[in-house]
């Protein structure tokens, strides 16, 4: 079972990239749970969500406290955050920011990579939208779930010219993430 | 059938729409909020055919309900924690009335403080009122519990409300595979509502609720007494058809075993239940007993699950406070009271106001409680606890 | 001859009521208007406790009872799955007391008429809880004694003026409210008919005196009823979608003290006390005639 | 009183409290002078009991249920009823 | 001191009126009306100096209390019934925000079927909610328990409301000996209400009733856990007090045993134990436990009180639906089930909605269960029965 | 420099509301009219959540919180209480969202009034319920889309008119009721200045936008509650002893489309439903202006 | 202990002679219980009270369904109530009534007393309240209590003229039963 | 966040929310040009948070606290605050 956490703020849409994650591993033939972190939060604040993905039914029902994977949605969240609190060293923080890993030093002996999804969101889709492009980044880095699945749900839930745009930022990111 | 990946709450919306209620009266209230939100959405796109009604207050809401189940047709709300409290004296009046009335109750903590996380309080505290409750352990068993639900409160041996229980976020905010079946299985599986004891038309004009004396007063109650009481087989019975129908099973509908066949069980309710079944698959010493069916309690299957075990641990999200205990703790000493040779019995709360209980926690006290006898602890909610 | 004792009534004989109770000629009154294509969905109170002690009743309407607070809600529920049974010209009746509908049950009958359910809500005013033994309700008039607003050493009875419940429920904006008395069937009836007519919700409020709560002899119920409106303390109007108007006003006041004074509730006021009332009297019907005229 | 229950309480039998004689409360009782009754139906109106009927002789009230209330003698503007002590 | 016949309400108004309580929300309801009805009197002839709240609702009732405790006075309120049950939400709040509220319940069955008499299902229902309850056996018990319920409330080792319970008619509307303590008497036991957690005032500004997370919530509830179980010892030394300086005692403030020195023993609160009594006295077989303070409950000196019987019958005035049993019956199971050697248990529920519960009754309970074990019987209200 | 955050505030920084949050502008400006020397009774609702999460509250005046539906109800007894102890001169406010009064804090507040006690009751409307996420209260607009009524392939939003809280507190007879907006900060802190000038019982419902629950962006909660009240669709006013007074009118009326247009509330509204909307908003603000005449 | 049992219709006030007995004999010495028959009856029905009285203290709480004494207030009432239901046949039966004990074949075998205490009461009160008279009755018929107390309870429960014509009432009443 | 509880949940610290600092929440910041600023106080009005102070340079924004809303942007009659994204 792999535990993944997302970091974003309210708004941001990091519980539902936690949830099309989940989607996208059932798609790809495996159990999954997706959640928020149970919070009163309120628009900008910071916000948690969480995917669990094992090829095993999952019962357990406890919070994540030991994610394998951490991703980050805002850069102005470091500072704010303890973003790798509990990161698996064997692990991976996946951060959206301009900057170089080794620009942000974390306190994490798990790998970094960053990727500037602000832009290429804001280049393919117009917006800073930057949830779904980071599950391109996701499947790009780690390779626990499809691409191809994470983009067919995205389709399904977004159809038309909004999913389109929304499939070439996760391509991008995708790619851009294993250099 | 369709299986999907889906939140609690729309899992449940989607089962509430399959059973066709045609009185939906619901006010929101944090963690239930996403049910009727969800029923809203089926409704304004023409795709759930039933009178959404909009009302002031959880009070109003169950007093429609039993307005609705009184007039002879399906009724259904959703609520939570202060909802329910708030709903007290109307949740006795619609048992009193043998209305089969529908709830999905998202179990949340009562204030106060104020509180919007999971535990049990809030429905442990109409365990007299008559409802029957069925707690659920999986999103799955939303869905299948709310279909089995109506079933249940309108067989003419039963006629009483029902209460689902499913974990406020927990469940109802997790998106987890359900499969839903269609709409022509559950039709097959539930047939219309069409009650022969109570409804409202000028045809046949009857008097629902009326004024009674003491001897009529204690005759209803024994009689609702001994239909609680009855709807524990219809509960069994119908969880038996379900599965025969639908492949599902919950234990035998009432309560369910897992792996417990080792000396110690730890005995439990909802969806913390997953949980222990992880511990109980890493360790041999401990087994579980899940209580599906809280009301009416099962209480000759419990003691025969208990029986010859060596030591028993309550595992409750509530505290009855004044026994400084949880509720189910003297409930299962009371039916454990009978055997020859008593186990010994402790009992853990926690998860109190959404703090988490984990596989940790779970290890921990069964170590601290296995050698115990008559120990009762409450959890600060440490994940290392 | 007929088997069946009062064979046109929808409220059967036998209730326990007090002799001379008003509440029970304003249920007869209503009832004969609606007529048995009716569901009532009454709350706890007097009328409710005498009519129905298990396994008798007195209705011959169905009719159903849940708690004291929530007839209103109640009956959006009933209507809501009559219409969903096709039965949309059953009509459905709320019934209340003041208590049950001024106080307790006050939120579920704005939430009814917020909502605008096809529901017609008939409080039946008889200005104090009487099942309970008369305890002050927001209905009891200014300086009537009552259990728990005694008159004393340091008390002229009730503290408030009279909750005006039939002008709350018009701001509410529903398309018909009205006042009624009992001693004035044929208005109160037409307007039970009218409103009846109407889709949406409605409010009826009607006056009707108890002996008991108010101490006068049982006999007098109906005398009493007709001084209110001829005193001009209990106005009798409608309000059609906004629109008051007065419908029946008597040619000319007869004094306050008049209505007040065979009254054992108000036996302790002393003169500048039903001086006070007078002239409050007035002035409110000013204004009523004055929104009339609007 | 039975210990026989309904479910749910529910009362089949529309109007049954006729069973009950609320006669026996009364201790005066109208008399009806049909000489003088104009069959003007006023009474019918405002009896609470809903006992009186306009039959061919006049005004009638089911004396099963009278509970003695006096308020048809007030209200009748004929005079056409009058009230006595009730004689038993 | 003087001594009166007088109705239990307006026994219980005297009481009341001594402790000076400030603030008086009420709203009628039979059978505690009488209780304002008193009040209302004395504040109309200046005799007692409060505000009195005319509230539209129980809600409002316990609402407005909460409201005027939590500014630091006295408050006070009486109910039965459906309007405990209104008060529900509120009074989970109450205690949870640990305000030293007293209410008189003259309990009452709950509906429905609506019934105006007394059992006890009314605040058996919140037993869970941290409100202390106290259950009177005579109306001069009435008098004394409220007297001591405000000190017991307001110690600061307590700090929690209390109810006190008396039986709707039996007592509320019964006339007889009561001694009235005298103002000097009673202000110089109970001394003015001087709160230090919490008070609102703009000198100090406080925030009561906060939000809470999960860890405080359940910090929280784990502190008033512990308060309501310290509060027994509370109970007993005020009771203690309270006997030393008026003279009257009611066994030792928590349990009171009468002729329990025989093999069976009845298990019972309220004023059915008078009748109870008469019946021990009657034979030699039979004593008689009657637990006065039910919330918190003193197991240990339960468990010292049964210990040892051969058959212990638990008679009570509620029904546990889904559990078949009256409350009680568990709660006295569980003290038990540590005992070596348990007593043959059973329970019988009757008095329910007002059904007399005769001496006739008691004995052929007796005679039918004493060599019985884990028996469960309800009574119809026949007084051969 | 002085260490204490906003330190002439009574409600301090750190409260946890959204960004943009007009319900958190109106509590500031009360409290700076209402000075510190108040006790404010709040029911659960946004603002309620966001200030007080245990240990930690932006209160800065002594505060209380018990349950959704109950802050008129403990406010009618704080302010006894503080009477009692000689406290006259405090100030007591309930405060609640549209929620929290309209709907199931409506008999609380129904009875507070009634009774007259000594308190200003404060509604801050934001016209849904915020707090679990956007659902439509009986204050929600005619035509808005919220999570429970949903614009969708049958539905245009809410199907009722805004209830008209505002005159139903009016016709209770209380001696103060009035209207306000977060857009027009003097005229809203002179009401709550007179309101707590006066004796017994006092009604304030303040208009204030939320972006989150309207959709708009966060900077333009003034311009939203300024458009409110220049097109007429909420109107200023207050009612004093019964007297209606229209505190300000815009010298002309600014079409209820630029209003509606740029929330994504009313965005799915079709032509013919906005001409309804400003027909009604029209009668409305006609209707007001004729009470006012009387 | 002796038992008592009131019968009169609702509003003639069987509640308030029940309680003046149990204060009277209380004056006595006695211990005493008084209750209503615990019902929602309106005025105008049958309505029934006890008191107990007793030279030990009273301990039970059950309804009486022996009585040793009953007392009629409305002679009307024996057609519509059985009134001497369960009544002890070496106790009595003490009725408000213009008739003699063997006109009213009443179903005892208690004795049975008649008073006709709505003259009495008409002559001395003024108006036909019977309930205060009928406990000179009992007084006199059966001596359990002294029509001493009696007398002193009414007079501090209504003092004045309407208390002395009360008593005048009872006295009468008290007398004449004797005969 | 300590398990240490006050009785009944009571907070005796008014205002200690101002320890939490919401700053963190932005992701635009108001730049107050003092040139331009007339220190007519309309910001402060309406600004959600109550942290703009009229200091003797001009208003002035307590950015522990600013959310970033913008609504001082908009109201400000004088154009004296504008937008910017937050560098950090
Ligand atoms: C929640 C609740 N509170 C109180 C009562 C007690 N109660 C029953 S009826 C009644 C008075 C009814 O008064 P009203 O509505 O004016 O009707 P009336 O009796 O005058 O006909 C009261 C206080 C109750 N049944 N339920
Ligand atoms: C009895 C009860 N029902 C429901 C809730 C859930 N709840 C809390 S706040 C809220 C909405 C509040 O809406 P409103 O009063 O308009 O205030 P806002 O959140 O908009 O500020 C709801 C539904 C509750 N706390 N208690
Ligand atoms: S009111 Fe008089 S005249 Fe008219 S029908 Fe009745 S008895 Fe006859
Ligand atoms: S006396 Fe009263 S009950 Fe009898 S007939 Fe006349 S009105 Fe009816
Ligand atoms: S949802 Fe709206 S009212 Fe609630 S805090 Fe956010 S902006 Fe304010
Ligand atoms: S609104 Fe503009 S000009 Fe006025 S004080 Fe604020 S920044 Fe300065």
């Amino acid at each position: 079972m792999i535990q993944v956490r997302w970091h974003g703020r309210g708004g941001q849409g990091a519980v539902t990239a936690a949830e099309v994650l989940a989607v996208a591993a059932s798609k790809d033939g495996k159990w999954c749970q997706a959640f928020p972190f149970f919070g009163v939060e309120r628009r900008g604040a910071p916000v948690m969500a969480f995917t669990r993905i094992s090829d095993e039914y999952i019962r357990i029902r406890q919070q994540v406290y030991k994610p394998d994977y951490v991703i980050v949605l805002d850069p102005t969240l470091l500072e704010v955050v303890n973003v790798t609190d509990g990161l698996n060293p064997e692990g991976m923080a996946i951060i959206n920011t301009t900057k170089k890993p080794d620009e942000i030093a974390l306190d994490t002996q798990a790998e970094v990579r960053t990727i500037d999804a602000t832009t290429i969101a804001l280049e393919e889709i117009g917006k800073p939208f930057v949830n779904t492009p980071m599950l391109g980044a996701f499947c790009g880095a780690t390779g626990h779930v499809s691409v191809e699945s994470v983009v067919e749900t995205i389709k399904e839930r977004y159809p038309g010219e909004i999913g389109e745009k929304n499939v070439k930022a996760i391509m991008r990111c995708y790619e851009e993430v294993k250099k | 059938m369709t299986t999907r990946v889906i939140e609690g709450s729309q899992a449940a919306a989607h089962a509430v729409a399959l059973c066709k209620p045609k009185v939906c009266a619901m006010y929101p209230i944090t963690p239930s909020t996403h049910i009727p939100e969800e029923l809203s959405k089926f409704v304004a796109d023409g795709k759930f055919d039933t009178s959404f009604i909009r009302v002031e207050s959880e009070f109003a809401a169950m007093s429609a309900c039993v307005g609705a189940s009184a007039t002879g047709v399906r009724a259904f709300t959703a609520t939570a924690s202060q909802g329910v409290a708030l709903m007290h004296e109307v949740l006795y009046a619609a048992a009193g009335m043998r209305l089969p009335i529908v709830m999905v109750v998202a179990n949340r903590a009562l204030s106060a403080p104020i509180n919007i996380w999971n535990d049990h309080q809030d429905t442990i505290a109409e365990r007299d009122s008559g409802w029957l409750q069925l707690f659920c352990e999986t999103n799955q068993e939303v869905v299948d519990t709310i279909i089995q639900a109506y079933r249940i409160a309108e067989d003419e041996r039963v006629l009483l409300p029902v209460m689902v229980n499913m974990d406020g976020f927990t469940l109802t905010h997790t998106y987890e595979k359900v499969d839903i079946p269609s709409q022509e299985e559950v039709d097959a599986f539930l047939p219309e509502y069409n009650p022969k004891h109570a409804y409202l038309d000028p045809e046949r004009p009857v008097t629902q609720g009326p004024f009674a004396f003491p001897k009529p007063y204690a005759a209803l109650r024994i009689a609702l007494n001994e239909a609680v009481n009855n709807s524990k087989d219809v509960v069994k019975e119908i969880h038996d058809k379900y599965a025969e129908k639908f492949g599902r099973r919950y234990g035998n509908g009432l309560i369910e075993e897992y792996k417990n066949d080792r000396p110690i069980s730890i005995v439990a309710m909802g969806s913390v239940c997953g949980t222990i079944k992880g511990v109980v698959d890493q360790r041999d010493d401990v087994g579980l007993l899940r209580v599906r069916c809280y009301r009416p309690f099962p209480k000759e299957e419990i003691k025969k699950a208990l029986e010859g075990k060596e030591t028993v641990i309550v595992f409750e999200k509530n505290v009855a406070l004044g026994m400084n205990s949880g509720a189910m703790y003297s409930e299962i000493k009371d039916v454990l009271y009978e055997l020859e040779k008593r186990p010994k019995i402790n009992n853990v709360i926690g998860g109190l106001g959404g703090t988490d209980v984990t596989m940790q926690n779970i290890n921990n006290f069964v170590d601290r409680l296995k050698e115990a006898d008559g120990k009762v602890e409450l959890l600060r909610g440490d994940p290392n606890e | 001859m007929n088997n069946i004792p009062a064979p046109n009534e929808l409220l059967a004989p036998g209730h326990r009521t007090c002799a001379g109770c008003g509440a029970a000629i304003a249920i007869r009154q209503m009832l004969r208007a609606a007529g048995k294509n009716t569901v009532v969905c009454e709350a706890t109170g007097c009328m409710e406790v005498t009519s129905t002690p298990y396994p008798e009743t007195s209705w011959r309407v169905p009719w159903i009872h849940v708690t004291f607070e929530n007839a209103a809600a109640v009956a959006s529920g009933v209507r809501e799955a009559l219409n969903r049974l096709g039965k949309e010209d059953v009509n459905v009746i709320a019934l209340a007391g003041d208590g049950g509908t001024a106080d307790i049950g006050f939120q579920c009958l704005s939430g009814m008429l917020e909502r605008g359910h096809n529901v017609l809500y008939v409080m039946y005013d008889n200005e104090a809880y009487m099942n309970t033994g008369v305890q002050r309700s927001s209905s009891t008039p200014w300086g009537a004694s009552t259990t728990t607003s005694p008159a004393g050493k340091v008390s002229h009875g009730k503290d408030e003026w009279k909750k005006n419940v039939a002008m709350i429920a018009a701001a509410h904006g529903v398309p018909y409210v009205a006042t009624a008395s009992i001693g004035y069937p044929e208005d109160f009836q037409n307007k039970i008919k009218k409103a009846l007519s109407i889709k949406g919700a409605k409010f009826i409020q009607v006056h009707c005196p108890c002996p008991i709560g108010w101490g006068f002899d049982t006999s007098d119920t109906i005398k009493y009823a007709k001084l209110a409106v001829e005193t001009g303390l209990w106005a009798l109007y409608e309000v059609e979608n906004g629109k008051l108007r007065i419908t029946y006003k008597p040619s000319e006041f007869k004094p306050v003290a008049e209505y007040l004074k065979g009254q054992k509730r108000f036996r302790h006021l002393k003169d500048d006390e039903i001086a006070y009332i007078q002239e409050r009297a007035r002035k409110d019907y000013e204004y009523l005639e004055r929104l009339q005229s609007l | 009183m039975t210990e026989e229950v309904t479910t749910g309480g529910v009362i089949y039998e529309p109007g049954n409290s006729a069973k009950t004689k609320t006669g026996g409360w009364r201790t005066f009782r109208p008399n009806f002078i049909h000489d003088k009754c104009k069959k003007c139906g006023i009474c019918v109106k405002f009896c609470p009991e809903g006992i009186i009927e306009i039959k061919e002789e006049g005004a009638v009230a089911d004396m099963d249920y009278c509970k003695g209330c006096g308020i048809c003698v007030k209200v009748c503007p004929f005079q056409a009823i009058e009230m006595e002590v009730e004689k038993k």
